[in-house]
C-alpha cells in the first residue's frame, strides 16, 4: 500500500480565491494510499518546500503530490525539494489546479470539486510511479552556430574562446549579415564596417572556428549533447585561396543581376565579390544568374582568370558533423514593401526601404554617398521618412513594434541633413520609442535641433507624380491635413524573421511564435533557450532588437552552450521507453514507428530501447499491439486509473 | 490413487469444434482414466438444470465450459454450474471472448430486424457472467494448448494458480518465423487478390494480420499455411481491447513522406475492409464497447 | 432467396404430444430471422470459409470446401488441377472423420439418438477408433493446413501447398485408415447387421445425393441427383438448377439426404466398398432401401469408400506452393454443393465488386436433424404443463443447437402454436 | 449525470504537454474562463494516446474526448501527432460500427501561444457534446 503525501497550495489568493484548499486537503486525507494531506499559502516558498522535506522523512513517504500551479512552473522546484529529503525525484507529481482550475472556473464549489478530482488523478499517477535514475550520457564538445550575422559571429567567438570547436554555417557567400550593409550605427555613429569587420576577421582566423559559408543546415538528428547535423555546402565555383580579387572575371561576365548587398539599387555580375570586406574574401559564381556551368555555355570568366581560381566542376557537398549544442542566429529580413500598397512600396522607384537608404547614404554605396532619386537620378532635395511602415498594424500587417526604427530614422534624417544641408527632412511618426542606452539623448538632439521636421501622424498615402512624390498625411498635434511634395520617401520597414527560419525551426524541432520568430522557452526567464534542450537562439531571429541586445543574447546563448559542452557527462531524462520481455513478441512495429530509431528488435526476438536516443514521446507505446513497451512512469495502467478518477468515478 | 478428481464438460450453444479438439487430444484417453467424468453434455436439453443442481456445491472439481453465453437460460445454467464447480475453465473463443457470435452484438440495426435489447440477449464472455479460473483460448483450441491444459490440470500434481491462460503471454509473432521487410503500410492488400509471399511478415506486405496482438502458443499454425492470424486466441496479456490495439498499430504504420499527406493516409485507412469483422472477429463481445448502442445518430 | 432451410424438412417442428390427449405443437421460424445472411453481410469473401466452418464444426471440412467452391463460382474461376486434387483429398479425409464421430464417439448433443452405434463395448475397435480420429485429423492438417477447421481453401485455389514428406505421411495414414475401415465394417456385419435387420422403422422418401459424371455417388462435388422412393431419377443437374426445386419441394413424401439417400441415388465407384455394399443389399434387399437403420450400415461402408477415394486422390496430389491458385474474375453470384457426411450442403453467395459479401445462404437439408429436433421439442414442451418464456427460450436453444446456421442470430423470433387433435389452436406464443 | 435536469457532459482531454497543455495554461494566465466539464490529462504527445485509453474513457463515463496536439508538421517528435490522428480516424470507424457517435472524439491542433483558441475549442466542444446528450456506452459497462 503506498504512503503518499498531498500538499495543496493557496498560491496566496490565486488558487484560494476559487478553490477551498482546506476541503481539498481534508478530502484527499481519506483517499486510499494517502497518509498525509495539508494546505499551505505558498508551497514554492522555502517554508513550503521544507514542509515537503519534513513530511517525507516523518511519514517515510513513497510518493508526493503537490496541487498547485502548472508543472511547467515549479515541478522541478518541488522535485528538487523531495530529492533532498531522500525521495526519488520522479515519485513527485504536480496537479495543475491554478492555471487549469482556479483561474478558469469562478464557481467555488465546481472549482473545489475539480481540484479534488485532479489531485486524486495525480495520486493515481504517483501510485504507479517507480524510482528512476537520470541516464549519464557522453557528449560531443563542438558547437554548431547557424547564421553568420553579428549575433552568430559573437556567439561563435565566445564559444571558441572557451576552448570548444565551433562550426559556423552561413547561407550567404559571406558572413556579416545586415549589419555589414549599414552606414554608421547609432547612437555613437561608429561606421558599421569599422566595428564589424574586426569581428568577422577574428571569427575567420579563430583556430577553433570552422567557417562554412554558402552552406545550409539540411537535417538535424539526435538530442542534447549528441546532435548529428547534415550540412549542404553549395559550390561557389571559385577557389577562395587562389582568388586574388583582380576582378577580371567580373568585367568580362556578360550577365548582370540585381545586387543583394545594395538592396537591388545596383547591379552585379553573375560572378561577383559580395562586398569589399567580404569574409571569405573571394569572388563567387552565382549559379542561378550564370548562363550555365553544367554544361558550360560561356566560360569567359575562367578564360580570363590568370590564377586558375575558377573551377566549373565544383559539386555541392553534403557533410555530417557531430555537435553537442546548437545556437541559431539566423537574423531578420525587412517586411516586403509591396505589402504597403498605399505607399506604393515596391512599385514607386523613389519609395525606398530603410536598408536601401542605408546603402544610398553609404560612401561606398551604389551612389557613392551622393543621394539621387533612383527613378531619374536627380539629386534629392527633400525626403519624407515614414515610421512604423508595416509595424504596429495588427489589422493588416505586423502587430509588433520593430523597436529600432525610431532611432535609426533619426540617424537617417541627420545623415541626410549632413549630405544636403539645405534639404528638407520630414519624419512622420506616431511615437518616438528610443529605449536603448543613449538613444533618447541622440534622437532628442536631432529632433530639438529643429533642422528636421517631426510630424506626429501616420502617412495615409503616397502618390508618384513623376518628378516628385506627394505624401498625404496629417499633423495630429495641429489637427491639420498635410500634403507634402518630396523627392524621396524612406519607409522604416517592419523587421520579419529571415527567409527559411520556419523550415529551419522544423528541422531543429523548435517552435516559432505566431509571427514566425523563433520561440523562446520562457519569454521572461529563458529568452535564449528553446523547449528543445541543447538548442539556443540569439539576435533578431528571436524578435526585433538592436545590435547591443543581439550581441548580449549571443554571449548569453554561448554561455548556455558552453555549460553543456564543458560538462563531463550530461544527464538524459530517465522518462524513456522500457520493454517488458515477458510480453514482447518481436513483431518490430515499435522499431518501424520510432522517429528516433531508438528501439530495435534484437536477434533474441525482443525489442531493446537505446535509452540515450529515446525522447519519451510514447509513439511506440501506443503502436505496440501487445502493450509490451511503455514509457516509464507514464504506463497505460497509470493513465487508465487517472481517467477513471478524473471522470469522478468513486475509487 | 486418492479418489479421482471429478470432471464435467458442458458445451453451451457452440459449433462442436471445441468438443472435437478435446476428442483429438492424444491424452484424452489418459485423462479419462484419471478422472471421474460426471457428464459431457450440451445445452440442448439432455442435461436439465434439475440434474445439475443434484450435484452438491463445489462437488465438481473441474468444469470445462465451452460455447457462447447468450440469453438468460445460458446465464442461469452458467451460474448454476459455477456454484457446483470448484474450478471453471472457459474453453475456446466463445466462452473466453464471446467468439464469432459476438459479432452479432455489433449488427447495425438495419441488418437485423429486432436489435437485441434485453441484457441477456447479447453475447457475453463467460467471465462477465461468472468467475472463471482458467482460460483455454483458440477457435477451436489448437492441440498445443489443449495438451498444455491437460498436463497442468490433470497430470501436474499441483493445480495452476487461478487466472492462468493456457497459452503464451507473448503474441503469435514470437513463434512465427517470417522475415521482416520494414516498410510503411502504403496500401492494404486483400488475400484473395494475390496469395502473399510465405517467407515474409504479412503486415510488411500490406496484409492485415492480427498476429502481433493475439496470444501465441499455437505455433503460428495459420501463418504456416500462408493465412493471416485472425486473432482467435484473444488479446495478449498487456491489451484490453484486441481490435483497438491492432488498429492502432496498423494506423501507426501508415505514413507517406512529404507534407499534407493526410488524404492519402486516410485512403489507406479507409481501405481496411470490414473493420469490425477483421479486428474484432472473436472478441467483439469482450471489447471495451461490448455491443452496439443507439447514440441517436 | 431467403434461407428456407427449415422448410426443406417436412414434418419439422410438428410434435405430437400423445401424453396430452393428442395435442400437437407446431413450431416455425418467421422469415426475417435468417440470421446467417444478415450476420455475413459486409464480411470479406476470403473470410467466408472461416465463418461457415465454425458455425457447424462437426462438418467443418465439407462446409469449408463448399464455401470456397461457391466462391470460385462467384469469381468465375476454376482452380488449377493441383489445387483441386488437394481439395478432393481433404474432402475425403473430412468425410472419414465425420463418419468416425457418428459411429464411435458420442457427439455432443446426440445427433439422431443413436450416437456411438458401435459403441465402446466392441473392445477391439475402441483403441483403434481414437487413433483413427487422430490420423484423420492429421490428414486434415496436412492437406488443409490446420486440424478440425482447415485454412488453406481460398477463392481460386489454395493459400499454400503440401510438402513431399507431407504426401508420404498422408499416404501412410490413408492406408491405416483403410485397414481400420475394413475391420470396422467386418465388426459391424458381425453384430450390428443383425440389429439392423430386425428394425422395422421404414420411412419411404425421395433421396438427394451428389453424383459423378458417370452418376456414381460422389463424396465430394458433382451434379445433384434426386430419385423418388422407387429409386427412379426425379431430377439431376448443376446445383444452380436443382436448388430451386429443393426450395419449392411439393412432393408428398419427404426428401432424405445422407448415407441412406446416397445408397438409393447411386452406385459406389470404389471396388472394396462396392462389394461390401452388394453384401448389404443381399442381406437387406434394395436398392432402393428405406429402412432407416440401414443408413448406419451404409455409414460403415462409406468409411471404406472414403479411404479408397482418399488413396486415389493422394496419388494425384503434387507438392509445392506454386501453381495452386488461378487469377480471379470480377465477383458476383456463385452456388456450389458438396456431399458432407450427413448429406449434401449447398452454399450460395452474392459478392460486390470489392469481394464483400452481400448475401449468404447455407442450405443444410439434413433430414437426419428432424428427428432429434422433434425429440428435443417434445421433452421441452411435454415436461411442464404450460409453456412459459423459458420454454420459448429452450425451444430456441434446441433449434439453434440443431440448426447451427442460426447460431449467430442474436435473436430467434419464434411462433409456437399448440393445437388439439381437431386442429383448433388451444395456445399460441409469439416472440418478436 | 448531476441531479438537476440540465445534462452536464463529462469530457476527458488528452493534451500534448508541449502545445495544447501550454495553451490551456496560457488561457489560465490570461484568466480566460471556459466550462469546467473538461478534465485535462497531460501526455507527452497525442501519438501516445492508445485505443484502450479512448475506449475506456467512454466506458468510464466520458461523454466526449478532446485530443489536443500540434498542428501537422509542428510535432516535437516528428510525426507523433499525425500517427495519433490516423489512429483516431480508424477508431472513429469502430465507434460508428458500435453505434457511438464518432463526433464525441474531437482533435484540435493548438499551438502553445494560442490560449484564446483553446478557450473557444473547449466552449464549442462542451456545447456540442451537451447537444449530443449522454453517451450510452457507460450504461452497458
Amino acid at each position: 500500500m503506498s504512503r503518499i503525501g498531498v500538499f495543496v497550495c493557496h498560491c496566496g489568493m490565486n488558487i484560494e480565491e476559487t478553490v477551498d484548499t482546506r476541503r481539498v486537503a481534508d478530502t484527499l486525507k481519506l483517499y486510499p494510499g494517502v497518509v498525509h494531506a495539508e494546505d499551505y499559502d505558498y508551497m514554492c516558498s522555502e517554508i513550503g518546500q521544507q514542509k515537503i522535506r519534513d513530511v517525507i522523512v516523518e511519514h517515510n513517504l513513497d510518493g508526493v503530490v503537490v496541487a498547485s500551479c502548472t508543472p511547467a512552473m515549479h515541478q522541478e522546484t518541488f522535485r528538487n525539494a523531495a530529492e533532498e529529503a531522500g525521495l526519488n525525484r520522479y515519485r513527485l507529481e504536480v496537479a495543475n489546479i491554478r492555471e487549469q482550475v482556479s483561474w478558469v472556473h469562478s464557481d467555488r464549489e465546481v472549482a473545489t470539486q475539480k481540484a479534488i478530482r485532479m489531485a486524486r488523478a495525480a495520486v493515481e499517477k504517483v501510485r504507479g510511479d517507480d524510482d528512476l535514475e537520470a541516464i549519464a550520457v557522453d557528449h560531443e564538445t563542438r558547437c554548431l552556430v547557424v547564421g553568420g550575422g553579428i549575433s552568430g559571429i559573437q556567439a561563435a567567438i565566445d564559444v571558441a574562446n572557451s576552448g570548444h570547436k565551433v562550426i559556423l554555417v552561413e547561407k550567404d557567400p559571406s558572413i556579416g549579415g545586415h549589419m555589414a550593409q549599414l552606414s554608421v550605427t547609432f547612437p555613437t555613429l561608429d561606421c558599421a564596417q569599422c566595428i564589424l569587420t574586426p569581428r568577422m576577421v577574428e571569427a575567420s582566423r579563430h583556430p577553433n572556428i570552422e567557417l562554412l559559408t554558402y552552406s545550409e543546415v539540411v537535417k538535424v538528428a539526435g538530442f542534447m549533447g549528441n546532435y548529428e547535423v547534415t550540412i549542404r555546402k553549395n559550390p561557389t565555383y571559385v577557389d577562395a585561396d587562389k582568388c586574388n580579387l583582380c576582378d577580371k572575371c567580373s568585367e568580362v561576365c556578360p550577365v548582370g543581376v540585381k545586387e543583394e548587398f545594395n538592396e537591388g539599387l545596383s547591379e552585379r555580375k553573375a560572378i561577383y565579390l559580395p562586398f569589399e570586406q567580404a569574409i571569405p574574401s573571394s569572388y563567387v559564381l552565382d549559379e542561378n544568374a550564370c548562363l550555365g556551368v553544367k554544361p558550360i555555355r560561356c566560360g569567359l570568366c575562367q578564360d580570363v582568370c590568370d590564377v586558375g581560381a575558377i573551377d566549373y566542376d565544383m559539386a555541392p557537398e553534403v557533410i555530417t558533423e557531430k555537435v553537442g549544442a546548437i545556437i541559431v542566429a539566423t537574423g531578420y529580413d525587412l517586411y516586403d514593401p509591396s505589402h504597403l500598397t498605399e505607399y506604393g512600396g515596391g512599385k514607386y522607384p523613389d519609395v525606398v526601404t530603410s536598408l536601401q537608404f542605408e546603402r544610398m547614404v553609404h560612401p561606398s554605396g551604389p551612389m557613392k554617398g551622393q543621394l539621387r532619386r533612383p527613378s531619374d537620378g536627380r539629386s534629392v532635395k527633400s525626403v519624407a521618412f515614414v515610421h512604423c511602415a508595416g509595424s504596429r498594424d495588427p489589422g493588416r500587417h505586423k502587430p509588433y513594434c520593430s523597436r529600432i526604427c525610431c532611432t535609426y530614422t533619426a540617424k537617417h534624417a541627420l545623415l541626410f541633413k549632413k549630405g544636403v544641408p539645405d534639404g528638407v527632412a520630414n519624419v512622420f511618426y506616431i511615437d518616438i520609442r528610443t529605449d536603448g542606452k543613449g538613444y533618447e539623448e541622440f534622437a532628442q538632439g536631432i529632433i530639438s535641433g529643429k533642422r528636421v521636421r517631426y510630424i506626429r501622424g501616420k502617412v495615409a498615402k503616397v502618390v508618384d507624380e513623376g518628378d516628385h512624390l506627394t505624401v498625404w498625411g496629417a499633423d495630429t498635434l495641429s489637427g491639420k491635413r498635410m500634403e507634402i511634395d518630396v523627392d524621396l520617401v524612406v519607409l522604416a520597414m517592419a523587421m520579419v524573421p529571415s527567409e527559411g527560419t520556419a523550415e529551419l525551426a522544423k528541422t531543429l524541432h523548435i517552435n516559432v511564435d505566431e509571427n514566425g520568430f523563433l520561440k523562446e522557452a520562457h519569454l521572461k526567464l529563458r529568452p535564449v533557450e528553446t523547449t528543445t534542450a541543447g538548442v539556443f537562439i540569439a539576435g533578431t531571429a528571436q524578435g526585433p532588437k538592436d545590435i547591443p541586445d543581439s550581441v548580449a543574447q549571443a554571449s548569453a546563448a554561448a554561455a548556455k552552450a558552453i555549460a553543456i559542452l564543458s560538462a563531463d557527462k550530461l544527464s538524459h531524462s530517465p522518462e524513456v521507453a522500457a520493454v517488458d520481455e515477458q510480453l514482447c513478441s518481436g513483431c518490430g512495429i515499435c522499431a518501424s514507428v520510432c522517429p528516433y530509431d531508438a528501439v530495435k528488435v534484437e536477434r533474441s526476438g525482443i525489442a531493446v530501447v537505446n535509452e540515450i536516443l529515446c525522447f519519451g514521446c510514447g509513439v511506440c507505446a501506443a503502436s505496440c499491439p501487445a502493450g509490451a513497451i511503455e514509457i516509464k512512469n507514464e504506463r497505460h495502467a497509470q493513465i487508465e486509473e487517472m481517467i477513471g478518477v478524473a471522470l469522478g468515478s468513486e475509487k | 490413487m486418492p479418489n479421482k478428481k471429478t470432471l464435467a464438460i458442458y458445451a453451451a450453444g457452440g459449433c462442436g469444434g471445441c468438443g472435437q479438439s478435446l476428442l483429438l487430444s492424444p491424452n484424452l484417453v489418459l485423462l479419462l482414466d484419471r478422472v471421474d467424468l460426471l457428464f459431457w453434455a450440451s445445452s440442448t436439453s439432455d442435461l436439465t438444470d434439475e440434474e445439475i443442481s443434484a450435484y452438491d456445491d463445489r462437488g465438481i472439481d473441474l468444469l470445462i465450459y465451452a460455447g457462447t453465453v447468450r440469453g438468460n437460460e445460458n446465464i442461469a445454467t452458467a451460474r448454476l454450474l459455477r456454484a457446483k464447480a470448484k474450478r471453471v475453465v472457459a474453453y475456446g473463443a466463445c466462452a473466453h471472448l464471446g467468439g464469432l457470435c459476438g459479432l452479432a452484438n455489433v449488427y447495425s440495426g438495419a441488418q437485423l430486424r429486432a436489435l437485441p435489447s434485453a441484457d441477456g440477449e447479447f453475447v457475453q464472455p463467460l467471465s462477465s457472467v461468472i468467475d472463471v479460473d482458467y482460460i483455454l483460448p483458440g477457435c477451436p483450441p489448437p492441440q498445443a494448448m489443449v495438451t498444455r491444459m491437460m498436463e497442468e490440470l490433470f497430470i501436474a500434481d499441483v493445480m495452476p494458480e487461478q487466472g492462468t491462460v493456457f497459452a503464451s503471454n507473448k503474441a503469435v509473432c514470437a513463434q512465427c518465423d517470417r522475415k521482416h521487410v520494414p516498410n510503411p503500410l502504403s496500401s492494404v492488400r486483400r488475400f484473395h487478390t494475390a496469395p502473399p509471399d510465405p517467407e515474409i511478415c504479412l503486415i510488411d506486405q500490406g496484409y492485415i494480420c492480427l498476429g502481433p496482438v493475439t496470444r501465441g502458443g499455437c505455433d503460428a499454425v495459420c501463418l504456416k499455411s500462408n493465412r493471416p492470424c485472425t486473432g482467435c486466441a484473444g488479446p495478449v496479456a498487456g491489451v484490453r481491447d484486441q481490435g483497438g490495439a491492432i488498429l492502432h498499430a496498423l494506423a501507426s504504420l501508415v505514413s507517406f513522406p512529404g507534407t499534407d499527406t493526410e488524404k492519402k493516409e486516410h485512403q489507406v485507412l479507409d481501405s481496411i475492409p470490414d473493420v469490425i469483422g477483421t479486428t474484432y472477429k472473436y472478441s467483439a463481445a469482450s471489447s471495451i464497447l461490448k455491443r452496439r448502442v443507439n447514440d441517436g445518430k | 432467396m431467403e434461407n428456407r432451410v427449415l422448410d426443406l424438412i417436412p414434418g419439422f417442428g410438428e410434435v405430437v404430444l400423445r401424453k396430452k390427449a393428442g395435442l400437437t405443437a407446431r413450431v416455425s421460424v418467421s422469415k426475417g430471422a435468417a440470421g446467417f445472411s444478415s450476420f455475413m453481410r459486409g464480411r470479406l469473401a476470403e473470410d467466408v470459409a472461416l465463418y461457415v466452418q465454425r458455425i457447424d464444426a462437426h462438418c467443418a471440412v465439407p462446409q469449408h470446401l463448399a464455401a470456397v467452391s461457391a466462391l470460385d463460382r462467384c469469381y468465375h474461376v476454376a482452380p488449377p488441377k493441383k489445387a483441386i486434387a488437394m481439395r478432393r483429398a481433404l474432402a475425403y479425409a473430412g468425410f472419414y472423420f465425420h463418419h468416425l464421430e457418428e459411429l464411435f464417439l458420442s457427439r455432443a448433443g446426440g445427433s439422431d439418438g443413436t450416437s456411438g452405434l458401435i459403441s465402446t463395448d466392441e473392445s477391439i475397435l475402441v483403441g483403434d477408433a481414437f487413433s483413427a480420429v487422430t490420423l484423420s485429423q492429421e490428414l486434415i492438417t496436412l492437406l488443409g493446413g490446420r486440424e478440425i477447421t482447415p485454412e488453406r481453401g481460398i477463392p481460386g485455389g489454395l493459400s499454400s501447398g503440401i510438402s513431399d514428406e507431407g504426401i508420404d505421411q498422408a499416404k501412410r495414414d490413408a492406408s491405416q485408415l483403410l485397414s481400420f475401415a475394413l475391420r470396422a465394417e467386418e465388426a459391424f456385419r458381425a453384430s450390428g447387421a443383425a440389429w439392423v435387420k430386425v428394425q422395422d422403422l421404414t420411412v419411404p422418401a425421395y433421396s438427394l445425393a451428389t453424383v459423378e459424371k458417370d452418376s456414381a455417388v460422389s463424396l465430394y462435388d458433382g451434379d445433384l441427383c434426386i430419385v423418388d422412393e422407387r429409386g427412379k431419377e426425379w431430377a439431376k443437374g448443376e446445383a444452380i438448377d436443382i436448388l430451386p426445386k429443393l426450395l419449392s419441394w411439393k412432393e408428398d413424401l419427404p426428401l432424405r439426404v445422407g448415407p441412406l439417400a446416397r445408397l438409393n441415388v447411386g452406385k459406389i465407384s470404389t471396388s472394396q466398398a462396392r462389394s461390401l455394399q452388394e453384401k448389404m443389399f443381399d442381406t437387406l434387399g434394395g436398392p432402393p432401401l428405406h429402412l432407416v437403420a440401414a443408413g448406419h450400415w451404409q455409414t460403415v461402408i462409406e468409411l471404406v469408400q472414403a479411404s479408397e477415394l482418399l488413396a486415389q486422390a493422394l496419388s494425384e496430389v503434387e507438392s509445392g506452393n506454386s501453381g495452386i491458385t488461378s487469377p480471379l474474375g470480377k465477383p458476383d453470384e456463385g452456388i456450389a454443393a458438396i456431399e458432407g457426411g450427413n448429406g449434401t450442403t449447398v452454399h450460395r453467395y452474392v459478392l460486390d465488386e470489392q469481394g464483400i459479401v452481400q448475401e449468404a445462404q447455407v442450405f443444410l437439408p439434413r433430414q437426419v436433424q428432424a428427428g432429434s429436433i422433434n425429440v428435443a421439442l417434445a421433452s421441452v414442451i411435454g415436461s411442464n404443463d404450460e409453456v412459459s418464456e423459458t420454454t420459448i427460450e429452450r425451444i430456441a436453444d434446441v433449434i439453434r443447437a440443431n440448426r447451427p446456421a442460426f447460431v449467430p442470430t442474436a435473436v430467434l423470433p419464434l411462433r409456437v402454436t399448440l393445437r388439439d387433435e381437431v386442429g383448433k389452436v388451444s395456445q399460441e406464443w409469439r416472440r418478436p | 449525470m448531476s441531479d438537476n435536469t440540465v445534462f452536464e457532459p463529462k469530457i476527458i482531454a488528452f493534451l500534448c504537454k508541449w502545445t495544447t497543455y501550454a495553451a490551456a495554461d496560457l488561457c489560465g494566465v490570461s484568466r480566460m474562463p471556459y466550462p469546467s466539464n473538461i478534465s485535462i490529462i497531460s501526455v507527452n504527445c497525442t501519438g501516445e494516446v492508445t485505443a484502450d485509453m479512448i475506449l475506456s474513457s467512454l466506458a468510464k463515463g466520458a461523454d466526449g474526448i478532446l485530443i489536443g496536439g500540434c498542428r501537422p508538421g509542428h510535432c516535437r517528435y516528428e510525426d507523433g501527432n499525425l500517427k495519433g490522428s490516423n489512429r483516431v480516424y480508424l477508431l472513429k470507424r469502430v465507434l460508428k460500427e458500435f453505434g457511438v457517435n464518432p463526433d464525441r472524439i474531437r482533435e484540435v491542433g493548438i499551438a502553445g501561444a494560442q490560449g484564446l483558441i483553446f478557450q473557444q475549442a473547449v466552449e464549442k466542444f462542451t456545447a456540442d457534446i451537451r447537444a449530443f446528450g449522454p453517451c450510452p456506452v457507460m450504461s452497458n459497462a
